[in-house]
């Protein structure tokens, strides 16, 4: 009966150490699972598939830092995939720590020895149009005209000097838009108005705790696609061939989950136990 | 007149903003987008108001050498360095390779990431404790907390996903449990919501709820 | 070996935060004063140039430059917002700092009216919207109503509508909860119970994740980084 | 199928065209024959015109706005139009040049202009339009079109009613007039029961608990600025507190993350001090301001509960996810904590880890059930009336719509623009 005593009364830094060794560990055994792919995974890669090389994509990076470890795995493989595809890629933030994130992405695309043989130019093969306040109503601006919204782009270069938007006005010129979003402002309100009012084709990635929001609208079709969490993003990494840090990380996650579920059930065992004794 | 003032402000400006909702016509139309960058406006300018109070307390606790008063000193020095860095960057402040770019990287950054991160053990910790059947109520929380939780992992694929193909029990009680009942209590807060901001809202406007104007001086 | 001061850093602070979860100790008060400096210095830089300069200045000057040319701009009106902005500061000056009340009804004003339309509709009548389906059929199509799908579907609606119904009974104030009226409001209290847990079981997930995060650049960035 | 015939006969007429030796972009060498052929096949493939081509002005907006529908042409079906284009003129001008101001592929008949200018009278047209693909000396495919008749002129304007958003406004009035109603019976001195919340009702115990131990109280109004109005519903409470916390002598720390906050709750609180009677213990810096940062001002925070160890901890308003973050560091002090917001996401999280928490509706409830003003507890009963108003409703329409009889639902739906 000791034992469920001190079960009961666990100091929680156990709890923490055994979380943390959960997670670290498995990242050590190379294991890697062989996921089945979701159709809201696959239909988005689909669609990315069909675009023609040379395509216009537009990448908005609505998170921060903080959420970084779920939308950074399938942000990345988008980047790679965009640039080996030719895609012209044009990035933009409705946060105002996205388009800093969107940099960490390119920076890790181009380590890539394949991509780099491309010899990619800044303003020629993709832009960073930075950060812009104003939540939804930069979208609404958007869809009359990209420089309303972005007169510059992260380096201060004006909008019309920078060769790669010089065909690109609004919405009408752009192939597809990917959003990786965390929250508010996010994959909600590019749906009300890029989807709705301007027709735009639109794939998202959110993290676990927001895709169900955006479930919804895969149903309507107004998402062609979504990543959710690290799973989606390890789905996605699965597709496009980039096999990355969502698929190795998987297994912690499963391990990590288990011990909960472990603490729980000992929980409550020691719960009645202890209350049965009382008795 | 100190008091006054600002009671007909508010109540002429919130009476505007539900209106607007109605009237297409301009001026109205523009309204909820030029609130929005006046408040913008507004709110970086009082963020002075508060950085200078943060300063002060943190200078205060040096010059009395409070208990931890060293710890102030790398308050002052850090904001010092990520402001100037900052304000001497111009517009193009955040830029990458910046010295803005540089403290956000590799100091805001991992800051931030592991203050979120620590949300992991906090949530084990809190599952452990409110995770238990001690009467109806809390059962139901840790039955629908439980199952859904099961439903999220690869607990499906391991268990069933070799003997057949498809087959997702788990994750179908999890999806079950988030679209019905978890909706169903969702909707009832939600309502409520909605009547307890009508309320507050109201009373704000007549000016019965005035305390955020403090007191007649 | 492979030196990066950056990553070394990153390593320093993320150890440093972690180390309060074992208990407070000045590593992990270097970091917060650290995290509240620099944090507090980001935010007042960012303000500064996406607000004051992009949303005042950008849309006052050129209308200003209009009106010496005698056109009298839309944008002008942010000049108002510029005042406010200083009415603001004046909480600097005792003597006038009452002033800085004038700003502060005008967002409180707003935001009231605002959020009172805001919340009716997303929160009110939308959700009463979608709670209006039929239980089962519906008996007669001349309504064009879609019909439940499936019996599944059915249950569900049946569940969302007592849910629903008993949850909102459980925020009554003004009746006490007694009797059949109590019976509801209890019945309401196992559904946000049943809510809660869903929804936190539902998040265990993604914050698990944020953790393989930090120790993904532990392991991987810093350690193999430096070592391997 | 037709389409196939179709691009059988183009292909046919494209190998004509060489043999004959015609070569069109020189018109002066073009012969008869080449001119012929070349016509035949623009007669072929021209689609027949649009027809019944409406404008009107597009209701519910801010004017600028002409919505145009038209019937197909005739040739849509069979697959010989390749698009419309819309276009428009100022009614009787005598400039007779059309401006293109949009266009839809085949098989769409609507078309909305957004940069008509209000007042102004115009008429539209439709062109049918069919590409023919290149022919000898033609390097690019040329389009074919046939011009619908004009519609009707038209005029954009504003309207001061959005009738789409009528349903809106009756709940608007409805609950409005009841709150109000109420009030005003509250006032006129009509005694009114108002249920316990045991979450408000521990309030006094909190904070008299804090009195007994001689330590701190530690009110936290949310995360999120002024701009969102359940921090003014946390800094309302605060006021309710701090008035409390005066009377009982004890001290209250309210660290804040928004700098309008920290203005807002000073006022506040130094009046809550003013009314207890102790104007001389208020101290402006009890309210201070950290950083706007989420994270950052979540990691401040659970250094000072460490290291204060205060006995009670209020959160009340907005938060994100720093709520369990908090909460967590709290419980472990053993503070006895009480938390209140209408954020759906993290009310599982504060239940999980305070000792009482106000779940959506019971945070705006609060500041009147602290104040026990009847002008402010008459709001609540109104609140009610408009809950039982819902639930009635609901009923209703739950059976109807199963009944199946008339779509009760759609009443209630707020289209999008």
């Amino acid at each position: 009966m000791g034992f469920w005593n001190t079960m009961l009364a666990v100091d929680r830094r156990w709890i923490f150490l055994l979380v943390f060794l959960s997670l670290l560990i498995p990242m050590f055994l190379g294991v890697t699972f062989k996921l089945s792919i979701s159709p809201e995974v696959q239909t988005l890669y689909d669609t990315l598939e069909q675009l023609p090389n040379g395509s216009t994509v537009l990448m908005t990076f609505d998170y921060d830092p903080p959420s970084a470890p779920e939308l950074q795995p399938m942000a990345d493989a988008a980047v790679k995939y965009a640039f080996k595809r030719d895609f012209k890629l044009i990035i933009m933030g409705l946060w105002p720590q996205g388009p800093l994130q969107a940099e960490i992405s390119v920076r890790e695309a181009m380590k890539d020895p394949e991509i780099q043989a491309r010899n990619l130019e800044y303003g020629v093969d993709y832009v960073n149009l930075g950060f812009q306040a104003g939540n939804e109503f930069v979208i609404q601006r958007m869809g009359t005209d990209f420089r309303e919204a972005f007169p510059r782009d992260i380096r201060g270069t004006d909008y019309s000097e920078v060769p790669l938007l010089k065909n690109t006005k609004n919405f009408s010129n752009v192939d597809f838009v990917f959003n990786f979003s965390a929250g508010y402002p996010g994959t909600v309100e590019w749906v009300q108005i890029a989807v709705d009012r301007f027709g735009v084709k639109l794939g998202a990635g959110n993290t676990a705790v927001q895709a169900p929001l955006a479930y919804p609208y895969l149903g309507a079709g107004q998402l062609v696609g979504l990543l959710g969490g690290m799973r989606g993003g390890a789905e996605f990494e699965r597709l496009t061939g980039f096999k990355a840090k969502a698929t190795t990380f998987m297994l912690s996650q499963t391990f990590a989950h288990a011990i909960v579920i472990v603490f729980v059930i000992l929980g409550n065992i020691a719960y009645f136990v202890t209350r049965k004794k009382e008795q | 007149m100190r008091r006054e003032i600002p009671l007909i402000i508010t109540f002429v400006v919130g009476v505007a903003f539900v209106i607007q909702y109605f009237i297409p016509h301009s001026p109205f139309d523009r309204f909820e987008q030029l609130f929005s960058d006046w408040f913008f406006i507004i709110a970086a300018c009082a963020i002075w108001l508060g950085a200078l109070n943060l300063m002060k307390l943190s200078l205060i606790k040096i010059q009395k050498r409070r208990k931890d008063w060293q710890y102030a000193v790398v308050i002052v020095v850090s904001w010092l360095t990520m402001a100037i860095a900052g304000f001497a960057g111009g517009r193009d402040f955040q830029t990458p390779g910046t010295a803005f770019d540089w403290l956000y990287q590799y100091i805001y950054t991992p800051l931030s990431a592991t203050m979120f991160a620590i949300l992991a053990f906090f949530v084990a910790s809190a599952s452990y404790r409110a995770f238990r059947a001690r009467n109806l109520q809390a059962s139901l929380l840790l039955v629908a907390g439980f199952l859904v939780m099961m439903g999220r992992v690869l607990f499906d694929d391991i268990l069933f996903g070799r003997l057949f193909e498809n087959f997702q029990p788990l994750a179908d009680v999890s999806n079950f449990i988030m679209n019905y009942p978890n909706m169903a209590g969702q909707r009832a807060i939600m309502i409520g919501i909605a009547l307890g901001i009508v309320s507050t809202a109201l009373r704000i406007i007549l000016g019965i709820e005035r305390s955020y104007l403090g007191g007649g001086d | 070996m492979h030196f990066d001061l950056g990553v070394w850093i990153g390593a320093f602070l993320t150890l440093g935060i972690i180390s309060f979860l074992y208990k407070d100790n000045p590593w992990y008060k270097i970091c917060e004063a650290i995290f509240v400096g620099i944090s507090a210095g980001y935010w007042i830089a960012s303000l500064f140039w996406q607000n004051l300069v992009s949303k005042l200045y950008d849309n006052l000057a050129p209308a200003i430059v209009a009106l010496f040319h005698g056109q009298i701009q839309y944008n002008l009106l942010y000049l108002v917002a510029g005042i406010l902005g200083i009415m603001m500061l004046l909480r600097l000056i005792p003597q006038i700092g009452w002033i800085s009340r004038w700003p502060l009804a005008l967002v409180v004003g707003a935001t009231a009216g605002l959020q009172f339309i805001n919340y009716l509709v997303s929160n009110g009548v939308k959700q009463i919207y979608n709670t209006i389906v039929p239980v089962f059929g519906p008996v007669s199509d001349a309504g064009g109503i879609p019909p439940v799908a499936t019996t599944g579907e059915g249950i569900g609606n049946v569940i969302i509508l007592i849910g629903t119904f008993t949850g909102l009974v459980y925020f009554f104030f003004s009746k006490e909860h007694k009797g059949l009226f109590g019976g509801a409001a209890k019945v309401g209290t196992w559904f946000l119970m049943i809510t809660f847990g869903a929804s936190f079981g539902y998040t265990v997930m993604s914050r698990m994740s944020l953790l393989i995060g930090r120790i993904d650049f532990l392991v991987n960035d810093w350690i193999r980084g430096t070592f391997g | 199928m037709i389409l196939r015939y179709l691009a059988a006969l183009l292909l046919l007429l494209l190998l004509f065209v060489p043999v004959v030796g015609a070569t069109v972009a020189d018109e002066d060498f073009v012969d008869s024959l080449a001119v012929d052929t070349l016509m035949l096949a623009r007669d072929a493939a021209r689609p027949a015109p649009a027809s019944d081509v409406v404008a009107k002005d597009t209701p519910n907006d801010n004017g600028g706005s002409i919505q145009i529908r038209w019937s197909p042409s005739s040739d849509d079906a069979a697959g010989k139009v390749f698009r419309y284009d819309v276009e428009r003129k100022v009614a009787g001008s005598a400039d007779e040049t059309f401006e293109v101001v949009g266009s839809t592929p085949a098989g769409v008949g609507a078309v909305t202009d957004n940069h008509a200018k209000s007042g102004i009278e115009y008429v539209y047209r439709v062109v049918a339009i069919n590409t023919m693909p290149p022919s000898a000396g033609i390097g690019e495919p040329t389009l074919v079109q046939s011009y619908s008749s004009l519609s009707k002129s038209v005029i954009a304007s504003a309207q001061w009613f959005n009738t789409r958003r009528t349903i809106v406004l009756i709940f608007a009035l409805v609950l409005g007039a009841l709150i109000i109603y109420y009030i005003s019976q509250a006032k006129a001195g009509k005694e009114l029961f108002i249920r316990k919340i045991a979450g408000l009702e521990a309030v006094d115990e909190a904070v008299g608990r804090a009195t007994e131990m001689g330590k701190k109280i530690f009110y936290i109004p949310g995360t999120q600025d002024m701009e969102n109005i359940q921090t003014i519903a946390g800094v309302n409470i605060l006021g309710r507190v701090a008035k409390l916390a005066a009377e009982y002598e004890t001290d209250l720390d309210v660290p804040v993350s928004r700098s309008l906050v920290m203005v807002t709750a000073r006022e506040i609180v130094k009046e809550a001090y003013l009314n207890a009677g102790r104007p001389d213990a208020f101290n402006e810096d009890m309210v201070h301001y950290l950083t706007d940062d989420q994270f950052g001002y979540a990691a401040a925070i659970d250094g000072m509960v460490v290291r204060e160890q205060p006995a009670t901890m209020f959160y009340m308003g907005a938060f994100y996810a720093e709520s369990l973050i908090l909460a967590e560091t709290g419980n472990s002090i053993g503070a006895i904590q009480i938390a209140g917001t209408a954020m759906p996401a993290q009310l599982p999280f504060f239940v999980a880890a305070c000792d009482y928490t106000l779940i959506g509706e019971e945070l705006f409830a609060a500041s009147a059930y602290l104040a026990k003003e009847p002008k402010l507890l008459g709001s609540l009963k109104g609140q009610d009336v408009g809950k039982g108003l819902i639930l009635i409703v609901i009923l209703i329409g739950v059976i109807i719509q199963t009944l199946g009889v008339y779509d009760f639902a759609s009443l209630f739906s707020v289209p999008v623009d």
